[in-house]
């Protein structure tokens, strides 16, 4: 494939991540005898190798279980394991480190907020608002929660392009409102909500947001204090880190109030048959050997996008992302699904009478990797009338030749597809 | 385009998929049945008229799907029609067993004839399900559960 | 260290740990100037370099988002982790890989089935049996369980020795007996519990048996079937496995019949936002991205200690204890806390006048590492009237000379301690 | 046995761990609190006379804990015995550096004395709560506070 010059951006290149593509082993890989492109980083990031040497390191030389431990082991993995708190408090700039909870991903630290704050606090008749381009991760905890104390949930209506509908959004707020869940950015459209006038908006009903992290931690710089939100979850794995491991920042004080959600060691101060008391804040929601090593290596993950710079990675990934709509615009037949103003590096469409699914079977072949289905997001589906959609996302280590050897895929599936 | 994919998305293929046969509802059907693949949002609905001969007198689907799976589902309904409960239970049982890859058809005596056209997708996991997803909802209505998910 | 040659048992060298220890590259490692004996395997095992590789190699080549892909990273990941689960099948022969269910630890398992369960099936009165040797993982979610619906918990009690007392338990069942909770082998005392027994008296009362294997598959064989419990937990981390990953072993019959956990993207056939249609089940139970890495490093964790055979492995570790056993008991004030007839690799116990905290750092500085605390079981703390024990815990690779060392180094605290 | 171990388990802390000073309890006492290092299962209970000059006339402490935790609540009792509210917490200050390692107790001035003989404790992490414990347990009890737990 050629560069397509033409409507390249007349790029000063300040960003070059061909520095950076050498430190991920995989795009290395081939598959179906082609290069690897790999668009599927929405789905999860992959790992460079310092943090996959870290994961060696803390192996070979310094795992023990923590916490618990008086012997030099254990000691060692304790520092490490709980200097990354503050680590993740700086990345989301949240004002104290014990408002930083481990968790295993989004989806817990979501079911989490919905099992405890949300049990505490919801009861008959209280509302729920949920957007219409929610992750089933901030869909289904809210839908299990509701059913189970007779709450109501209620969807802020998306508009064509894929934003939330403000007007809307506003009138549905009352006095009955109570948890406001919102995607900080969709996997399904890209959009960027603006997350800081809904929580205002939220909290002058007397709500509190709850904001699904997972897609915009990786790509923007995320001040949890600014947009004063009151519960942010996200994921290690879409972030250069392991799987199995998320965060869950809560302001502090909601925090202490509320009762625990998994019981095990650790989230104890003291245990008799009769009587419990819990720890604090934020152990007290960390039950049981925590993801130990997922935690140290999601530490060198963060140094990882630091010294690149996350203001360098958001701009580069924006310019990749109009280059790529540029160019599939260009592509008959071709819709692009999600076209707020606002954006991240997601790239969402439709090819008229060919199903997605034979899109990326057919994309595979040339090695470029795509999502093709529903996204974990089947409302947005429905709001677009689509039974699916086939998704390019875009990292900091993507190219804009990667950009060229998509749309050029696409061709040929058209050209099969006659 | 490399040939496994000529292979898979044969003019065939891409025949029955533009233009479906017995792409309709039965009103009344003996049997009906719904088959849903949640991962890539294939659905489909499948009729049945079986008369007391045991023989499929009529059969007909619609549905959402990809290429391979509708274009399976039109192909199978032309296969069965006319055949009996046991025939079409052989027939799902083969084709089965083909695009899993433990039947070489090739090499081993079947009944698939042009359903041979599938045999591709064995060296692609992620599409056995579409293929199949047809015949599993017709071994399902044959049986009379109504609905069938593959995944 | 000189190994004792007079008391040490006259074994044919059937198994040679120093075969093992090479294959774990912490091992090697040095602490406080002096070569690490590490002793705290009950707490969390070391990895074997095939396992480290394993993980280098998943992220090197191929690391996808499991089950929503196309693609084939993504498939090649799928079918990798999917393996898996016909090995944990094996391993505790389960009877089908769908009574497998993947989760963060034993403390998520065993909450898991409070909180699905339990919700579901225990209400005002209902009498939960657990025993006086559990950990607090197998204490706390029972308690929150109890504390909202309004359950009883009823407590076991254990002998001198540290066994279950049977007859107790006989006549604590009846018919408002509902769960029974119990572990396999205690991580404090070390007796291995007569499990089958347990499991037919409890299903005589109409009681289903939630097992706590943490401390059981790393060390003997398991067969669930043969055991006929309902539930069986179990964590990676504490063989030769990652942390982050545990299992629920369920039949699958009740698993079927269970509410969902956690909700969110893989465990939803269909969402709408009025009407959700969970996954079958193992997937109903496994909510967001999976601990995919984890889990297929627990995969290589179970080919490791099955090429050197579980029975073997139980053989030699109740040697070790054996004569550890025999050489603690030669020390003057020396009491050993949990003298169950059928014991797994755990010496527990406690030097006269002499606080455990004080032991665990002089042992340190010796490079013996060992835990010292009440090992998140307070309840056998209070049951023997300490504080706290220390506890020695051994693994495969642990070799007799390690023995003399903790027995040189117990000896020197009593110097320091005149 | 390494240096380190010799200068932690010196024979006056282990002097003080057998023979602990002012083991007792104070009935009634001006203020008491209770400290807990749930870790290691140390636990204490102070009491305080404390006079209208704001001078600790007498203290005392009952508890179960390690030599570590022991001592240091015991010589603390002697130390503090006699000295005025400001002046205790002047050494609360004092001692929590030491523990930490920002007071470099050889090089800076200091008032601690022979509670110097606790600096070793810096070395080693997991122990600096069990020192520092009857020190924090101190400092609630002269703000009122009725339980402090350290980990
Ligand atoms: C007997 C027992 N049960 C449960 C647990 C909890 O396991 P985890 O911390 O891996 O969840 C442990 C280990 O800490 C244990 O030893
Ligand atoms: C917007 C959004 N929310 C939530 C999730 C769930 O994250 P995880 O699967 O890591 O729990 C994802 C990713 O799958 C996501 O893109």
């Amino acid at each position: 494939m050629n560069l397509n010059q033409d409507i390249l951006p007349n790029r000063e290149i300040s960003f070059d991540p061909i520095l950076y593509r050498k430190d991920f082993p995989i795009l290395n890989r081939e598959v179906n005898g082609t290069k690897l492109v790999y668009l599927d980083n929405a789905a999860s990031m992959q790992m460079p190798q310092v943090v996959i040497d870290s994961f060696v390191d803390y192996q070979s030389r310094f795992h023990a279980n923590v916490h618990r431990g008086v012997h030099t082991l254990s000691q060692e993995a304790t520092d490490k394991y709980e200097a990354v708190r503050s680590k993740i408090r700086d990345l989301i700039h949240a004002k104290s480190e014990n408002e930083i909870i481990y968790t295993y991903g989004t989806t817990d630290a979501l079911n989490m907020v919905a099992s405890t704050y949300g049990r505490q606090n919801i009861s008959t008749g209280d509302e729920i608002l949920i957007s219409e381009m929610e992750h089933h991760a901030n869909i289904v905890p809210w839908y299990m929660l509701a059913k189970e104390v007779g709450a109501i949930i209620k969807v802020i209506p998306i508009t064509d392009s894929g934003e939330i509908n403000m007007d809307a959004y506003t009138s549905m707020l009352s006095n009955r409102t109570k948890i406001v869940a919102v995607t900080h950015v969709s996997n399904a459209l890209g959009t960027i909500n603006p997350v800081k006038t809904i929580a205002e908006l939220a909290h002058q009903a007397g709500a509190i947001i709850v904001v699904d992290g997972a897609q915009a931690v990786p790509h923007a710089k995320v001040d949890v204090q600014d947009l004063n939100c009151d519960f942010y979850a996200f994921s290690a794995h879409k972030m250069c880190g392991p799987t199995g491991l998320g965060v869950l920042y809560g302001k502090f004080d909601i925090l202490n109030s509320m009762p625990p959600y998994r019981g095990g060691g650790d989230m104890i101060k003291s245990v008799t048959f009769e009587h419990i008391i819990f720890n604090d804040v934020p152990f007290k929601f960390e039950a049981g050997t925590p993801p130990i090593s997922q935690v140290i290596m999601f530490g060198e993950s963060i140094d990882y996008v630091n010294n690149i710079g996350i203001d360098r990675i958001s701009e580069y990934e924006s310019e990749l992302l109009s280059y790529a709509t540029k160019r599939a615009n260009e592509i008959e037949g071709l819709t692009i699904i999600g076209t707020a103003v606002q954006k991240a590096s997601v790239l969402s469409f439709t090819l008229k009478g060919i199903h997605p699914h034979d899109i990326g079977t057919i994309l595979d072949q040339s090695g470029v990797a795509v999502r093709t289905g529903h996204h974990c997001a089947q409302p947005v589906m429905d709001r677009f009338n689509v039974p699916a959609t086939t998704r390019a996302s875009f990292a900091f280590y993507n190219t804009f030749e990667e950009v060229d050897e998509l749309i050029s895929a696409i061709h040929q599936v058209k050209e099969v597809f006659g | 385009m490399n040939d496994r994919m000529k292979q898979l998305y044969q003019e065939l293929i891409l025949d029955h998929n533009k233009n479906p046969r017995n792409f309709r509802t039965i009103d009344p059907a003996d049997r009906e049945a719904l088959g849903h693949n949640p991962l890539c949002g294939d659905k489909l609905k499948l009729y049945l008229k079986i008369n007391d001969q045991n023989v499929i007198e009529d059969v007909a689907f619609i549905g959402d799907g990809c290429a391979i799976s509708k274009a399976s589902a039109s192909m199978m309904t032309t296969v069965v029609k006319g055949k009996t409960v046991e025939e079409a239970e052989e027939l799902f049982t083969q084709f089965h067993e083909m695009s899993m890859g433990t039947l070489n058809v090739d090499t081993q005596e079947n009944k698939l004839g042009k359903l041979t056209i599938f045999s591709g997708v064995r060296d692609l996991p992620a599409r056995v399900k579409c293929a199949t997803l047809p015949w599993h909802t017709l071994h399902s209505a044959l049986h009379n559960k109504k609905e069938i998910t593959t995944e």
